[in-house]
């Protein structure tokens, strides 16, 4: 019943990821690949976090971590050479 | 997974080498470099993986007694660690250059550059 | 406030996000941690924290349960209401962006206001500038400051006000 | 005890991936950039807090990690998307022709 | 036109070396010989729960010492290459547009915090994965939000060049330190090795992580200043 | 429950792949810089999957964070409007 119910989570969450990584390959702005690149490692840190749990791990959720500050940081980044650069 | 990790490394060498070798622009060139740069790591570790073992670090799911049975080999993670580092401080390098020529010339067209050519 | 004060906030601060990334309370990491934070706040000694400007009285305690049991309550709804939005076929959507105003003076208030404004059905902060708040609104209920404000600020308003002044 | 839990974490962890593929969903349906930073953000920041607090429902010691990678992003998300609709709005993102006010762009110019 | 037909000819080529390799590869079933050798000794003779780290400080800490060099290195040429006075008038003419209240005072909430992140990236390097080189750029990245805030900020070039230098010193002393009382260059058995799992184990590897950190977050740091501080002549 | 792994490491291959195109074909090099960080974001995760946690906070750190910070730095240096 748990296996079936994280099995379903996981197919939720990649086809999240392929919905987002079309809007990623379809652009058509700059910040709309940059929103969907924000949203990706948002999804990604889902499949961090799933990826513990299966194997049982907690160290592999400092890595999370990590994911959650490259986001803000990335976007906050390329939003201020958006900004500037016109 | 092994050979899906190692297939898509070799594919993005060879997408990086084609990028670098047919664009003019030399950031794009730095740009398709880490792209390649990206690949051969994902190609280093993919090879020492194992299947069904767990990652080199003991704590409560792999005991140090059992050490040898449960962990993968972790020889390529440590030169992959020490590549990537190292090929930040490569691409460092090639963008403050590239800023320099790109002082020099006016362009980022390496076409431009002649001084070598004969 | 004096500067001890605030640096001894962002010490608590930095002391409670060391025992959270531990999950331990075990002694020797959290003697590490005291000399971590220690050094940090030494060289960061004016910087803000979660706890500076923060008032500590029973009614500020009272409000912060509040606004977070209605922060969550409100982050609910509005995912609520965007799905509701993104699974109809023809999107049925209003757009506009808004101004509003706050009556908010610290900085922490206003920048947890402004989250939270982010977060709660279909508003988005664009911009923050003295007491005009820029505010994108998908579906728009009313382009005026003073109808605005009402249907987006008041409710958070109400007990930041309390909590941070 | 901790059977129940199991299934609990993971009807919560199933609910957070729904909150997922909806913002996805919203992000290619909606017109302009405006409005998919709004589909970005609030879906992911509530569905990734549920798929944490479900992973935390299944194994209780590792709640406290997972508090504060939940507590982190829904601090920084809203400010990351509040600085990059502004980049956006600075940048004259095309705006989609339903917009009816825009007063920002009546106080600071607008460039598009 | 007839470059990119060469280009496509050599990468069929490369290619098709790839599709060799990995037709005749075969994955180990169980590990080689130095592997073997690091999985069985790691616990009784580092102490480190953490085998990667291990090899990286203790193993092999003669290549980290040169890797550190390395990223000196790099720092010091892009210094030289790039570095120039700010000339007055250099806000008229660089057009950053004020970053804003919000992000200002985020970003003054936000970098002690991702400072101490950074520290415990690097002080638990022994234990769970991070180490100097992750915990450095986590450091580096604090910097880097200070910089997006601030463009104009002045950063202390002296500071920076302090914490480099002597954490690198620090560094090459506690090398010569296990030489005279252990069992050769950066041996980390000069200190208890304490017991597996623990804070204060493994000897002097934290200490030799943590300083690799704080060098290379000052490395990194040194090279973004740099890269920031530049302007069009 | 390898086979959801296993799922997860096609899924990933196919991003970085997809991603590795937008860098190709992208027509600015602010969109090829993204692209490529991109590409090492995915490749991070995959060495997670990999077993290979300490790569791949090195990747996401460094590979992926550090390398596209300095080159929109540098980017932003070089504002000669159109760079093809």
């Amino acid at each position: 019943m748990v296996d079936l119910l994280i099995y379903l989570a996981a197919a939720l969450a990649g086809a999240a990821f392929l919905l987002v990584l079309y809007r990623f390959l379809a652009g058509p702005k700059p910040a709309d690949r940059v929103i969907a690149f924000d949203v990706l490692t948002i999804i990604s840190i889902t499949g961090i976090a799933l990826a513990a749990k299966i194997e049982g791990r907690i160290i592999y959720l400092d890595v999370a971590l990590v994911y959650a500050l490259l986001s803000f940081l990335g976007v906050i980044v390329i939003a201020r050479y958006l900004e500037r650069n016109l | 997974m092994v050979y899906i990790a190692m297939l898509t490394g070799f594919i993005l060498i060879l997408m990086g080498l084609y990028g670098a070798l047919t664009n003019r622009n030399i950031l794009r060139m730095i740009v398709f470099f880490t792209l390649a740069n990206t690949g051969t790591n994902v190609v280093l570790v993919s090879i020492g993986y194992m299947m069904g073992r767990k990652a080199p670090i003991l704590d409560n799911a792999v005991p140090a007694a059992e050490a040898v049975a449960r962990i993968i080999d972790p020889v390529p993670q440590a030169l992959v660690l020490t590549a990537i580092v190292i090929g930040l401080g490569i691409t460092a390098l090639m963008l403050a250059y590239a800023y320099k020529l790109y002082e020099l010339k006016r362009s980022l067209d390496i076409s431009k550059c002649r001084e070598l050519k004969w | 406030m004096s500067k001890a004060q605030i640096s001894a906030k962002l010490f608590i601060t930095l002391i409670l996000f060391w025992m959270l990334l531990n999950g331990t309370f075990a002694l020797d990491s959290f003697i590490v941690g005291v000399g971590a934070s220690l050094i940090i706040v030494y060289f960061f000694r004016d910087s803000l924290s979660f706890l500076s400007e923060f008032r500590f009285t029973p009614q500020a305690l009272m409000a912060t349960l509040s606004y977070v049991a209605f922060f969550l309550k409100e982050l609910v709804k509005s995912n609520l209401r965007l799905a509701r939005i993104v699974l109809e076929p023809d999107l049925p959507i209003n757009p506009g962006i808004v101004k509003v105003r706050t009556k908010l003076k610290s900085r922490m208030g206003r920048l947890l206001l402004a989250n939270s404004i982010t977060l709660t059905p279909g508003t988005l902060t664009i911009e923050l500038e003295d007491e005009w708040l820029y505010i994108h609104w998908v579906t728009l209920e009313s382009a005026d400051i003073e109808g605005a404000t009402q249907a987006i600020v008041e409710g958070f308003e109400r007990h930041l006000e309390v909590m941070y002044g | 005890m901790q059977a129940m839990l199991d299934i609990l974490g993971g009807l919560v962890l199933v609910s957070g991936t729904v909150f997922l593929l909806l913002g996805a969903l919203g992000l290619n349906r909606m017109p302009d950039i405006f409005n998919r930073i709004q589909a970005g953000t609030k879906t992911t920041t509530l569905g990734t807090m549920l798929t944490l607090a479900g992973i935390g429902l299944m194994q209780p010691d590792w709640s406290m990690k997972l508090l504060l990678i939940g507590l982190f992003m829904l601090f920084t998300n809203p400010l990351s998307s509040q600085v990059l609709a502004r980049a956006a709005h600075r940048g004259g993102a095309r705006k989609t022709p339903e917009t009816e006010v825009d007063r920002y762009a009546e106080d600071h110019g607008d460039p598009s | 036109m007839i470059k990119h037909v060469i280009a496509l000819l050599l990468l069929i080529g490369l290619g098709a070396v790839f599709a060799g390799l990995m037709v005749g590869y075969t994955p180990d079933t169980v590990l080689n010989y130095t592997a073997n050798y690091y999985a069985e000794q790691t616990a009784s003779e580092v102490g480190a729960a953490n085998i990667v780290t291990a090899i990286i400080v203790t193993y092999r800490g003669l290549d980290t010492l040169g890797e550190v060099t390395v990223l000196f290195l790099t720092a010091a040429i892009i210094a030289l290459v790039l570095k120039r006075d700010r000339q007055p008038g250099f806000e008229a003419q660089h057009g950053w547009p004020p970053s804003g209240e919000l992000l200002h005072t985020g970003s003054r909430l936000l970098v002690p915090l991702v400072l101490l992140l950074g520290v415990y990236v690097f002080v638990k390097g022994h234990l769970s994965p991070g180490g100097g080189f992750q915990g450095g750029a986590i450091v580096a990245s604090s910097v880097l939000l200070m910089l997006l805030t601030d463009p104009l900020r002045r950063f202390s070039h002296r500071l920076i060049a302090v914490i480099e230098s002597g954490s690198g010193l620090a560094y090459v002393g506690i090398g010569f330190i296990g030489l005279l009382l252990g069992g050769g260059f950066l041996d980390n058995r000069i200190l208890p090795l304490g017991s597996l799992g623990d804070m204060f184990s493994a000897g002097a590897i934290p200490v030799i992580y943590s300083l690799i950190g704080l060098k290379v977050g000052a490395e990194f740091s040194s090279m973004m200043v740099n890269l920031s501080e530049t302007e069009e002549q | 429950m390898s086979p959801l792994l296993l799922t997860m490491s096609v899924l990933l291959a196919a991003a970085m792949i997809v991603a590795g195109i937008v860098t190709i074909r992208a027509r600015t090099i602010s969109i090829a810089i993204l692209a490529s960080g991109a590409v090492s974001l995915f490749a991070s995760v995959m060495f997670l999957l990999l077993a290979a946690p300490d790569v791949a906070m090195t990747e996401a750190a460094i590979g992926s964070g550090l390398t596209t910070f300095l080159f929109f730095f540098v980017l932003g240096r070089i504002r000669s409007g159109n760079y093809d």
